[in-house]
């Protein structure tokens, strides 16, 4: 049933990864199940790659397919880059899931539904005339049918629970029927249980392990699935690991480089789909000092972290695209004023609202252009859910040493998305440079607009410094002095001024990594959180025997400095995007490289095959000749 | 990076506040009163609050109101139109040792910047806002603002305004600001009264100065300003003092039954009936009553319409944050990485 | 494009105004209920206002409550956060037959749209504004909102929130707005009934909607709510009627000389001594006095506060138009080429 | 002393062209002085170009350099296309005037000064530590010197005005010196007079004609100069002309497009630099039934013109770059309910509150790029003055055809400045169409998302219809039936749709004209208000033999069909721009053409000179063999 089917229905076959995607309600539980299964399988030595997906509604109505709600976890004794594309195992708790994500189950794959959850009014919400499990539809896959319901209640019978309450254990009794399949027992599932209600009623504890030990049980009597199948455990560096979401490891990214440059963490916000948990991450932190705070719309937010940042505090501020649209006339302010902000954006679908839980990277040129005037900042991406702690820190350092504001663009698939992470130890990070001023810039006359000579920013004096009060504000400044001034020579000198600056941070970056070798016939440039997908096809494509290589850029605005070299010395440039072609634009434009584009603009991250296809078509195109 | 041990202020003069900028307003603004009054009580205020001059700021928007960090010789932030509180906000929230002031216009402050100043009200946030309402435009040239009156001809309303003008210190009130004062450009020793009170009042305190435009309106204030009717158009309003008016003295303001306001002579009523006026009434709803007085109706009330102590926001954020210290001593970096769903994989 | 002739309206049911949606709220919102009243009452308005359905338009922001057009079966945007009374302003003023209602959410409201909605009320344009109060951020799943209470713990305050909430009403009534009611989303007939007057009055009038959200801040107006508190928890207001609450009317809200209210016995006072309710009252004192009252100190007053005649927004800006072309004949447009500074070339 | 000068000083020179600056204080009047000369030699037939300056404070201090207005005309007997580099002559009512300006003059040229504006005082406001008249400094010009003041005030005695009064009309006194030197009387301006004051006392409008005959008399009694000169009058074809400012013809353009249309006009904006004129202006037409209104900021102009469309009105909203910036968010959703809305942009100087009054083009990747989501909308610029009438008839054409918004990018230098435009008559306007639905679209089910086979474009049906009851919004449509959708599919098709839409306007639109050969060596290609510049200095490059040509492109997305043949056609591209190289970004990226730019930010145009040289630079290198 998995993907290595040598002998399909054999006890324990051993396989080196599966894909498993839960699917139900959104009342369902669905994404606690994942999250618990997730980890763990990542205790159990697996790497693993997971993907939340829900609908835009708090609960949308219960039963219908808007209101289905899923996670997909792709655990692997390899190291992985995504989630997977089509799972192996799908577990559906009424006919809206199986509508829903039926199509995407591998052929052969395993469905798993609640038998329970099939009765005539689920069967119509879901738009089915006849029962999908009776008339055909499911014949290509291997159907294990379960009264899971019926069969919850019965379970916990024994703790007198109201019906209804009984009745939500039923995600940890298919939890219990999914370990079975897998050949691990529930111990630490029920670890797991057992934090999560230590606050709530033991009954409840009770209940979910009960139901858990349930389904384990009943898969194992029954024979339900002829054979259990094992994943090999991942080969890994010993050490502590955490699973973790991008959005939490942006959070932590923040901490870390505030307490790295000794700032006070000032994070001002504005809730927005699928930014918020950042705050929720922070807003936690207090006892940490970290403050956290959420002001009355994005534009207060943003002028909220440059008055922060003017102040001395490490200022970051987060949110989604339509939020970014309404800082940008703040950002200006910064870059005018030359403050340190640092400015998330978790990319979701757009234009306007339009798919705010679905992912995107189409927010790139309004950070690289979304200001009047000319008005560069440096832009970074992370390239996976862990990567967002690295990027965090980065994008702080950057802030701070160049004086400048930073955009992170993070996705709503990184961010939500979860992967292992091995805790670094604190000694062991980059130490940070922030750019106070140096002792002889505060006597005589301070020149707030003076300039660091290697990397060109100007100091960062704070209100509160005795000799040094000084005016900045949104109008051009007079080099040097920092006064107003309507100077047109020196107008031209500050924007090339600020446009250096910027520019300059490509000798402070790491250089572009090549994976593959360094010269071909096809290179695979991304960007951001596309990274997993690109790398997975790339090995696959490589694996086949093509003559193809990836990298992904993580510093957009300045490219590393041998991006040219890196395109150079390929033959053709292929750039998968989740967006028309925004990296490609800039690429184009900067490099004059006919770079081809795979775009996707589904609201749904690549699948690992859709590079693959491309790839495998650009590489039997005939080559030109090179010389 | 709060300052606790005592300070040692040093004597300033009025000229330590001024700045080596040349104003440029256009003769005869009274934004010119305006900044030797506030330069006049600086030194008077950085004593009596301890306040060294480097931890004055003055932060304003855009307009020719919001030229004024220019001329002070303190830190200054010439922001964006309307956004001076929210760069406010995340300075005193993370720097709450500075004395942070809001230069503002009526333009700036109650038709693009409304909801900021709501917000920063109703927070309490612990700053000083002066709003030069000069009802009009005047950076951009003459336009109408929000707090002209209806029908006003401008450029942008050659036949007249058609929306009804906001009061600005009903709006602050109903956001529940703590101080609400008004003062007028011509009149200095008020001007610095209340510009003085304010600086030391702990929590929002909004000043609305009544300003005179020469060029684009000239005067709209003359009723208050000039000399001759000032007193006769003026309610002066002193804690504990009566709401008595008019160069004699001889009139007052009460509410009738209806608790709607009139002017009486104060011969017409016993001094029993004169209402006593009192800054520090939690219920807001007779100084809102106060703040809606109209003139030619009413004399136009200035001075101190409320000062009342209530706990400013950074207070509260950083008692929050300090309560979570005490209750969960700091974690280590390290341990707040370590934490979450973790698992160990052995050597 | 103004409708002059009398129009012919159908006779419309509750079901024409359903429309081919279904609702996406929890199951237990408030949102329901506020729903089916509104859908019940607005075949009474259509034919009171002569409103055929097409003239009627629902606009909203973002937020659970913002979904709300997409049930009503007319014509509606559901637009960006905070922006409704905007796009509202531009309809209304170019097509004041519309009947617009604009449908917001507390933070929608008070948060990112306050600015927008404070100039809507004191522009008196002709909209009726429905502010489902649910105390939170529902659709972004529960953080707190501008009507949070101080010290509400939710995900972005874990350890309660440090900011005192706004008063929707007073800063309302502050804007000038000319209609102000409050209602409650479990009591349909006052809901009904403050709807439809809402829908009677010409110009702004807002309606704050008390509105339960059972996922994130359950039980937030239990006190208004529950049966069995609800009447002496609640203060009725009604024009004419005097301030009398509890389930036996047997006390009253009373203001003293200061403009300070406290509760009586109805048998400790008499009856001339009751306050008398008045929604048509010019001066907004009284009526903010009444907005401030707070359970639990006081009975929380619903029903309509304010109720004021007085020309709208579009009508003034029309009357302008329509008065400049009384006095300056329309220009044809090549006359209006022809203008300024320009000479003539000969053959 | 002017541009031909055959025999300096003999009477009657005979020019082709003169350029004239007006410069001394901002309460000087400098900036009625130069509109009235300019009228005056409009009216007299030449070709006239002008360029006001002046700062960005109401009323800078009196005397200072920062205080200092001017203004620039340009006339001609043939066909002009800027004001002119540097002026022939100089009017210097003060020493800061002299400071400011007098780099600029001509060397040779004449420089009139006020004498009584010379006290110790100006000079050291001005920063004079000498008397510049008297140290050598003004060597290189004909220095004509004259107590304006005095004179003027002595002129006017007859009428007893209080001394400061009569003062003002120093700046009459001093166009009636230059009115004798250029051999025209005074009866024109004299009528101008008449209609400025005809409201205010007579006394003023006796008093500006005393002084201005005076200030002729004195020059034709003193011999003040040593001759005068008269340029030739120009042949334009017969009709009737007036002097248009960009902005002014802006509002003419969109009060005829709304007439056309049929459609009610309504303009929500907010004040700002340079800008706000188009209210003022449109204002004042209430009485043509058009609504021009001032919202609470830019964010609500852009909410209340997006709520005016959707009620059928052609919605216009005006601002400068930091508007844009607010309007971003909503702008998104006008895209998203496809509805028509004009945004129009009169850049300054940025980033942020950047130069308000000065004039740049750097927010065109601002127009393209500044939202959230792929968000693709029209972009226009018009290329002078006067086609600011007809680029935003055109705006509004394609605005309410495709139901889209349109941005028009006007710039502070053709919206203050101005040129003779014959007066178009209405009935040669060309016709409008809008996009309302056809009849059968309104009955049965109603689709708000149907589109016209041929533009793309929805329906345009407003509240107030019967039957057709719909519900829109910022959250992803679905095809069709304009329902919220999830679907990934139908996202991607949608986000093609709007893209596709945008793309088509292509072939609505005029192709690119080439002025000079339509191939050859060197294409100079620019956008918007370079116009004038470019166009001079390649004739000027023609002139001296140089094979290159120029295109000026008024429509920046889509651009121009055959942009990329005329492109192809030329060895090399030179695409000068008063920012850092936006267009050559976008021109690069589509086409992959090696452009090069000619970038000058000093918030001020381009001077013929500064494209000459660049020009002739390109043409002197070596070319390239071409196939
Ligand atoms: C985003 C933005 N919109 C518009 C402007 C233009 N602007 C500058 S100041 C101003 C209003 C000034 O009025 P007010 O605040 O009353 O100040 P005053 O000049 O009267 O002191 C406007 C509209 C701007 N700078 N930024
Ligand atoms: C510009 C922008 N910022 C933030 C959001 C995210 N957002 C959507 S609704 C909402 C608040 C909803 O609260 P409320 O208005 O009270 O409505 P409710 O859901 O409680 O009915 C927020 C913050 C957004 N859609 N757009
Ligand atoms: S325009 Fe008015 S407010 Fe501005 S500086 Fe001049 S007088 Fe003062
Ligand atoms: S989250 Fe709250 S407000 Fe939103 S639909 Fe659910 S119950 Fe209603
Ligand atoms: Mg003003
Ligand atoms: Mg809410």
């Amino acid at each position: 049933m998995l993907q290595e089917p040598k002998d399909k229905h054999s006890p324990n076959t051993h396989l080196s990864q599966a894909i498993i995607r839960f699917a139900g309600d959104s009342g369902d539980g669905i994404q606690a199940t994942g999250a618990m299964f997730s980890h763990n399988s990542a205790a159990l030595g697996h790497d693993i790659s997971t993907l939340p997906d829900y609908p835009a509604e708090i609960r949308a109505p219960a039963g219908t397919i808007a209101g289905v709600s899923s996670f997909q976890l792709n655990f692997s004794s390899r190291r992985i880059h995504t989630p997977g594309d089509r799972p192996d195992v799908l577990v559906a708790m009424n006919p809206a899931a199986v509508k829903a994500h039926i199509s995407s189950l591998r052929p052969g794959g395993t469905l798993i539904v609640n038998d329970d959850g099939f009765d005539e009014q689920a069967l119509k919400l879901a738009g089915y005339d006849k029962d999908p499990r009776e008339d055909g539809t499911l014949d290509s896959y291997h159907v294990h049918r379960a009264p899971v319901s019926t069969m919850t209640v019965e379970s916990v019978k024994a703790l007198q629970l109201a019906p209804q309450q009984a009745a939500l254990c039923k995600n940890m009794y298919t939890l219990g029927l999914v370990c079975w399949l897998f050949d691990r027992d529930t111990d630490f599932i029920e670890a797991l249980v057992e934090q999560r209600f230590a606050q709530e009623s033991e009954v409840l504890r009770e209940a979910n392990c009960m139901a858990l030990r349930a389904g384990y049980n009943f898969a194992e009597t029954t024979e339900m699935f002829s054979s259990q199948c094992r994943v090999e455990t991942a080969e890994q560096s010993p050490g502590l690991y955490r699973r973790l979401s991008g959005n939490t490891a942006t959070a932590l990214g923040l901490v870390a480089a505030a307490q790295l440059a000794q700032r006070q963490l000032m994070y001002c916000t504005y809730p927005i789909t699928p930014a918020s948990d950042i705050l929720h991450e922070l807003a936690k932190l207090r006892h940490m000092g970290v403050i956290a705070g959420q002001t009355e719309d994005e534009i207060a937010a943003m002028g909220a972290a440059v008055g922060a940042a003017y102040g001395g505090s490490l200022a970051v501020t987060g949110t989604s695209g339509p939020g970014v649209a309404l800082k940008s006339e703040a950002i200006g302010l910064a870059v005018m004023t030359e403050l340190p902000v640092v400015i998330i954006n978790v990319q979701r679908g757009g234009p306007s609202t339009g798919l705010p839980t679905k992912t995107e990277q189409s927010d790139l040129l309004q950070a690289m252009y979304g200001r009047n005037g000319e008005c560069p900042v440096v832009v970074l991406a992370p390239d996976s859910p862990a990567d967002c702690f690295t990027m965090a820190m980065e994008a702080c350092r950057l802030a701070m040493k160049y004086m400048t504001p930073v955009f992170l663009l993070s996705d709503g698939y990184i961010a939500n998305g979860s992967e292992p992470w091995q805790v670094p130890r604190v000694d062991q990070l980059p130490q940070f440079r922030t750019n106070e001023p140096v002792c002889s810039e505060t006597q005589s006359q301070f020149l707030p607009y003076s300039r660091n000579p290697e990397t060109l920013a100007r100091p960062w004096v704070v209100p509160g410094t005795p000799g040094t009060e000084h005016r900045i504000g949104g109008l051009e400044k007079q080099d040097g002095t920092g006064h107003v001034s309507q100077d047109p020579l020196n107008h031209e000198q500050m924007v090339q001024l600020r446009e250096q600056k910027i520019a300059g941070i490509a000798e402070d970056i790491p250089e572009l990594d090549v994976f593959g070798s360094s010269a071909g016939r096809l290179l695979v440039l991304g960007w951001g959180g596309t990274g997993g997908a690109i790398r997975a096809a790339v090995e696959e494509a490589q694996a086949k025997g093509l003559d193809v290589a990836c990298a992904q850029l993580r510093y957009l605005n300045p490219f590393p400095k041998n991006l040219a070299a890196v395109l150079d010395a390929f033959d053709q440039v292929l750039i998968p995007e989740l967006n028309r072609g925004q990296l490609r634009q800039l690429v184009r434009a900067q490099y004059l490289v006919d770079a081809q584009g795979l775009n996707k603009v589904q609201g749904q991250p690549f699948h690992t095959s859709e590079i693959l296809e491309k790839i495998e078509n650009l590489c039997q195109q005939p080559s030109e000749a090179v010389a | 990076m709060n300052q606790t041990e005592p300070l040692n202020i040093p004597t300033y003069q009025k000229e330590d506040f001024a700045s080596d900028q040349t104003p440029r307003w256009c003769p005869g603004c009274g934004d010119y009163s305006i900044l030797a009054q506030l330069q006049r009580v600086m030194p008077a205020i950085a004593e009596q609050t301890q306040t060294p001059r480097e931890n004055m700021v003055f932060i304003s928007g855009i307009g020719c109101s919001s030229r004024f960090p220019y001329y002070m010789n303190t830190y200054g932030f010439h922001s964006i139109h309307g956004r001076a509180p929210t760069l406010a906000l995340g300075l005193q929230v993370s720097r709450p040792e500075l004395m942070t002031w809001v230069v503002t216009g009526d333009g700036d402050a109650l038709s693009i910047g409304g909801n900021h100043l709501m917000h920063c009200l109703r927070r309490n946030l612990n700053v000083k806002i002066l709003l030069f309402n000069n009802r009009i435009y005047g950076l951009t040239k003459g336009q109408y603002s929000p707090t002209s009156e209806l029908g006003k001809r401008t450029k942008s309303s050659p036949l007249g305004s058609v929306a009804r003008p906001l009061n600005p210190l009903s709006i602050a009130l109903a956001s529940q600001a703590t101080f609400v004062a008004r003062a007028v450009d011509r009149d200095p020793k008020l001007l610095q009264d209340v510009i003085t009170q304010a600086a030391l009042h702990k929590g929002s305190a909004i000043v609305e100065i009544y300003q005179n435009c020469n060029i684009f309106n000239d005067g709209a204030f003359a009723h208050v300003s000039e000399r001759k009717s000032r007193d006769d158009n003026t309610l002066k309003l002193q804690h504990g003092e009566p709401l008595v008016f008019g160069r004699q003295r001889d009139k007052a303001v009460v509410l009738n039954e209806q608790l709607q306001p009139r002017v009486v002579a104060t011969s017409e009523i016993s001094e029993s009936d004169l209402l006593i006026h009192d800054t520090s009434r939690d219920n807001s709803g007779l100084t809102y009553a106060l703040s809606q007085l109209q003139y030619p109706e009413f004399p136009v009330p200035v001075g101190i319409f409320r000062a009342l102590k209530a706990p400013t926001y950074e207070e509260r954020v950083h008692q929050q944050v300090n309560e979570a210290k005490r209750q969960k001593p700091a974690t280590a970096l390290q341990q707040l990485l370590d934490s979450g769903e973790t698992w160990r994989v052995a050597e």
